[in-house]
């Protein structure tokens, strides 16, 4: 069947749901009607697009941790113990590696290797063999709302089981699920297995249910500059409307330059208006996720502590609706709970502190112009390629490195482009690879890795992005000679 | 002096694919021959690119957390399949969350693994140690 | 006598020193010529106010802790952890309050109990007890500069034997000293005091020996606004200059609203400059030092990381040449020393993280004027009333009201000057007491408070305050109802 | 009922002034009738100002780290003067460091204090304990 951003048949999609559902046992308990009515008697208070849509109106900065352990009651305990000590807003399952890849059976095994051996053996949740009950009392048991966060090529399963148990908000999309969580998985199938999921959406969203859907923003979380990451959360906002979905929240992995990140925070929330407007989806309301500093992080929790309040101090002066926290464990492993609690605190200390100090200046407005044409460039062209499907394009447009995403392990990405910090710590573009910029952009660009060359007294080169990569773990933002 | 040959990947159903990018540059750089498999690879991946390139080495990563039940009978099926005392390391963040270094080690090396490195380790410090095991003059 | 901001004539100083010198046995050790010659032995890498202009010209941010323990191996142990395992540029030596105090025999009572008990029972170094020789063995053991912070009104005795001793800066001043660190000693003593030790810093300057000059800027640390801090900070400034001071580090405790903190930086030190060359002074290098919030700070650790990493950032995007850190511990007492570590290592990954950022723009150029103009109404009404003598007008401004420094506990501070926080958290001046602002500034700050105060739905009053007062510590900037 | 009447400062060579002016302002709204002697208070002017006062109870605040050693004997400095049984507090960061809490209250009820309360305790706290001490009705 060919690849279009159109609306799926209702039949067919009906058609491929008995398939789905019948990947896993779990999956026969899964009864859309059931499950709206399940929603429809939850309080307000644990309504992901409600609070969401709230925070943007009152220009509140929400915070959400990461958090998943392999066993049902454990997660309870570790979500609750993140609302109660950590004050998070919003909070999240976060589903492991193997469900990611599909392997409930190894699913399995680390479930009765973490009973076996008391402690969890899982990176995460495996919500889909804990079933639609198994989510249920999760959602019964917390006062907050709460998302499925993972990183999941075809998720459709795992988004059957877990709307139906109850979750409001769901992470991912047929890019950004793909291209840095997956190595041969073709775009192709992922867009058209999340158009199923941004359908599921939909038929919620038409039943009364509106369900928040995020795409995942700093995909490799690795010197990914704005304008790429920002192409890509359009176009899979652009996938979703089309599928019904209503509620959507953009996101951007925190680069580390304050003026960067705050006109990247702001061109995002704009241009995703704009484009869903443009394209005749109206009713669509828009909110920003800002992920603190998504790369590697500094081995010292004091070191990290500090990585953590920039990012936060970055959300806050934006006026990102939510921020996804890290922990003071980043650099070592999967957080303790308390490690977990003391990122949010001390994120919640700093967003409290900043609520009342937006930052407004002509760098930010600057800063802005150059993120938003460079963003469109890439966007005409993935038009242009698709003929004006966005579907079809963004395919093309990776096939021939028009969006080719640094570091990410997918084939299917070009990886010819490459990223660099700036003199200033912005990320700009070092080698272009194909990204169809215009003269006047890869001029602007190079000029500002040239200046940093410069005042390095070295050649941009590769070593300049190793450099960079290894920067802030070693207590740095440019990574100098 | 002959050049000698690594394997290297990420080892599951991990994709964390950028100290992997880098350790085969700096491996590369360092003057071995490197064999990458890239990410997710799966423990018959590692050994048959070992045969066919008559490797010296294995040296596995494993970021995500999973590298416990990842590497379980890793050296065995190396054993059998005719790599009997392949040099095998394995490095990153290899088990779930923050543990005592020492336990961990322990654990992998009772698993058969002849050096275990904790997260962040620098690659100067695995091309060091590949170099004396493989009696590599610097 | 009089006091005048005249230069000590030398007979008078000669002969005051004799009596400074018989305070206490270790007096007698102070040898000027020799010390000087110790001096002179030393390392540039030792020297405080190299390593400051130093970082000066290149633009960099020094962090520096507070430390000090009653006994002298505990110390030097203290200090060579900061170094290394802190990544300290600059070290302290924090006295305790019975030196601060003149009460010899009870700080020599405190060291005997630490040395029963094996731990501190000082909240400082003893350094009169320790003597010339104690303190030279703590520059010895180092490698970076140290300096003497402390909080005494009569530092007289203190400085004779900490320079001897091989210090190379200095913190303190006549009325930093005093107004937030004393109940009931005069004024006129404690300036009077101040001229003994800026005389004494300035024969060693003569000597070819620049010891850095450090006037408290922070004072009460609690709701200053920042022309009543820099008012002061430039009237001790201009007395230490006129004394022989070369090298001055003007202060500022950060308040917490970003374009507040930058303009008060950047302003404290171009205004700084500007009186030092009016009144003739051509030769004296200025820097600044940024103090992370000084009032009252959360318990919960992760939230104290939130204050210490937000300090940092406002130091390194206004430029300061030195940020003294806090430690996670500052709300429980005087830290370990690994918590002291922690917050330095917080400290230094922010300000690399921000070492390239400098932040210019048009709401901190708008604050730098108000900033400036308040303070230019204090200092030109404190000429006035000392008829072109700041040192009489000082004296004269604090009977008057004139100067009035929030929170203080002396009773020769007027304390009818109330601060608040404004709807964006800057601090402004809600009862103005007799601040002599021209009605304009008046009339801005009024309508600062007022613009809260509807935001609020009540009036300003006590309670805006107290509220502000506790709001950090609660997670907070502005203590909203 | 008649207003009950209580001695505060800050003992030592303590100048925190700051929780002190909002400790008087908290007593003083909370109906008592507070003799605030402020900052740098010595044992011999609390117990004074309390026999001049005829003062119900004493409050000391000691903020920076040499609580201990300032108030030790001054419980028997009280019974000494006539003050046989007055009530005794302390409270602020009355060590050096952080401490274990119950240590710390331990030996400074050993001491003689009646109470003992850590960093940071608000004034609702002293004020509910105050009250219920002197048997004031809420
Ligand atoms: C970037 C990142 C991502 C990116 C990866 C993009 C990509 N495709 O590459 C994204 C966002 C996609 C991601 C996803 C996930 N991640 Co991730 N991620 C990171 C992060 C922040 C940095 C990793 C990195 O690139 N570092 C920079 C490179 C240069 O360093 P490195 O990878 O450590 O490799 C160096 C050394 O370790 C060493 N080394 C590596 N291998 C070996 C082997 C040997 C023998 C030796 C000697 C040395 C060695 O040399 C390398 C070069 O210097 C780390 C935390 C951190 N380190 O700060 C978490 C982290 C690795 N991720 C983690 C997890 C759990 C996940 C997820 C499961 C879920 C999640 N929380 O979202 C998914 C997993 C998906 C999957 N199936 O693998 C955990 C692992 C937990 C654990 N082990 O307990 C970490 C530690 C974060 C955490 N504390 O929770 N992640
Ligand atoms: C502001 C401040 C200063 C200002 C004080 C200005 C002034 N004159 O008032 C300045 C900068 C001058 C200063 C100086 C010093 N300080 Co100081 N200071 C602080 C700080 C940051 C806030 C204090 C404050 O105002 N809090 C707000 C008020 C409202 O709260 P509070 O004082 O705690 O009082 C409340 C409660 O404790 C309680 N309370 C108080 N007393 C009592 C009594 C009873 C019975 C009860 C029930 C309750 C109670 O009610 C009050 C009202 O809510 C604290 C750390 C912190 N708390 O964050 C350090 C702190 C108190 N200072 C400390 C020290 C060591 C000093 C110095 C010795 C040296 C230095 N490091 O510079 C000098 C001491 C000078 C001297 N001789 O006293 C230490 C004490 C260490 C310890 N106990 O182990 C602290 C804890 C910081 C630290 N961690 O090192 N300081």
């Amino acid at each position: 069947m060919d690849l279009r951003n159109k609306k799926i048949d209702e039949g067919v999609f009906m058609a491929s749901r008995g398939e789905v559902l019948a990947q896993w046992p779990t999956g026969s308990r899964v009864d859309l009607q059931e499950a709206v009515d399940f929603h429809k008697s939850l309080p307000e208070s644990k309504i992901f697009s409600r609070k969401l849509a709230d925070a943007k109106k009152h220009r509140k900065t929400l915070i959400q941790p990461r958090a998943g352990v392999a066993l049902l009651q454990d997660h309870i305990k570790l979500l609750t113990f993140l609302q109660d000590h950590g004050e998070a807003d919003l909070l999240p399952t976060t589903i492991d590696s193997y469900t990611r890849q599909n392997r409930y059976k190894e699913a399995e095994n680390g479930i009765e290797e973490s009973v076996r051996q008391s402690k969890s053996m899982l990176n995460g949740f495996p919500a889909v063999n804990h079933g639609v009950d198994g989510c249920r009392s999760i959602i019964q048991s917390l006062d907050v709302p709460v998302q499925v966060r993972h990183g999941t090529p075809d998720a459709r399963l795992l988004t059957e089981i877990t709307y139906a148990g109850g979750y409001t908000s769901y992470e991912g999309g047929g890019i950004s699920y793909n291209i840095p969580y997956a190595k041969s998985v073709s775009l192709e199938s992922t867009i058209r297995d999340w158009q199923y999921v941004d359908r599921l959406t939909g038929l919620y969203e038409e039943m009364g249910i509106s369900i928040n859907r995020e795409p995942f923003g700093p995909l490799t979380g690795t010197l990914v500059p704005p304008s790429i990451s920002h192409a890509v959360a359009i176009i899979e906002s652009l996938l979703a409307a089309e599928q019904g979905v209503r509620n959507i929240t953009v996101g951007y992995g925190q680069c580390g330059n304050l003026i960067q990140d705050v006109a990247a925070i702001r061109s995002l929330e704009e241009m995703t208006e704009e484009y869903l407007k443009v394209y005749g989806y109206d009713d669509v309301v828009v909110t920003t996720v800002l992920h603190q500093w998504m790369g590697g992080f500094p081995q010292d929790e004091a070191k990290a502590f500090g990585v953590i309040s920039w990012g936060s101090v970055v959300g806050a002066l934006a006026g990102a609706t939510k921020i996804i926290v890290k922990t003071p464990h980043e650099a070592m492993g999967v957080p303790t709970m308390e490690a977990n609690a003391q990122g949010l605190r001390c994120t919640k200390q700093v967003i409290s502190m900043l609520a009342d100090q937006p930052l407004n200046n002509a760098q930010v407005t600057a800063e802005k112009e150059i993120i938003k044409a460079e963003t469109k460039c890439i966007l005409d062209k993935c038009f242009e390629l698709g003929e004006g499907d966005i579907a079809v394009g963004a395919v093309a447009a990776f096939q021939t490195g028009v969006l080719d995403i640094p570091f990410a392990p997918s084939r299917f990405n070009a990886g010819k482009l490459l990223p660099a910090r700036d003199n200033d710590g912005a990320i700009r573009i070092l080698t272009p690879g194909a990204v169809p910029f215009s003269k006047e952009l890869l001029d602007f660009n190079a000029a500002k890795i040239e200046e940093r060359a410069k005042s390095e007294k070295r050649a941009a080169s590769f070593q300049m992005v190793i450099d960079d990569v290894y920067a802030i773990g070693k207590g740095r933002l440019v990574g100098r000679p | 002096m002959d050049q000698k040959k690594i394997v290297i990947g990420v080892i599951g159903a991990d994709v964390h694919a950028v100290g992997n990018k880098i350790l085969y540059h700096a491996f590369t750089q360092a003057g071995f021959h490197v064999i990458n498999l890239g990410v997710m690879v799966s423990q018959e991946e590692y050994i048959s690119a070992a045969i066919e390139a008559d490797a010296d080495a294995i040296v596995v990563s494993s970021l995500y957390g999973h590298g416990e039940l990842d590497c379980r009978g890793m050296r065995e099926k190396c054993d059998e399949s005719g790599l009997k005392g392949i040099l095998l390391y394995v490095g990153g963040n290899i088990v779930v969350g923050k543990q005592p270094f020492e336990d961990v080690e322990k654990r992998f090396k009772a698993m058969g693994f002849d050096r275990v490195f904790g997260p962040g380790t620098p690659p100067e410090t695995t091309i060091d140690a590949l170099k004396e095991d493989l009696g590599v003059a610097e």
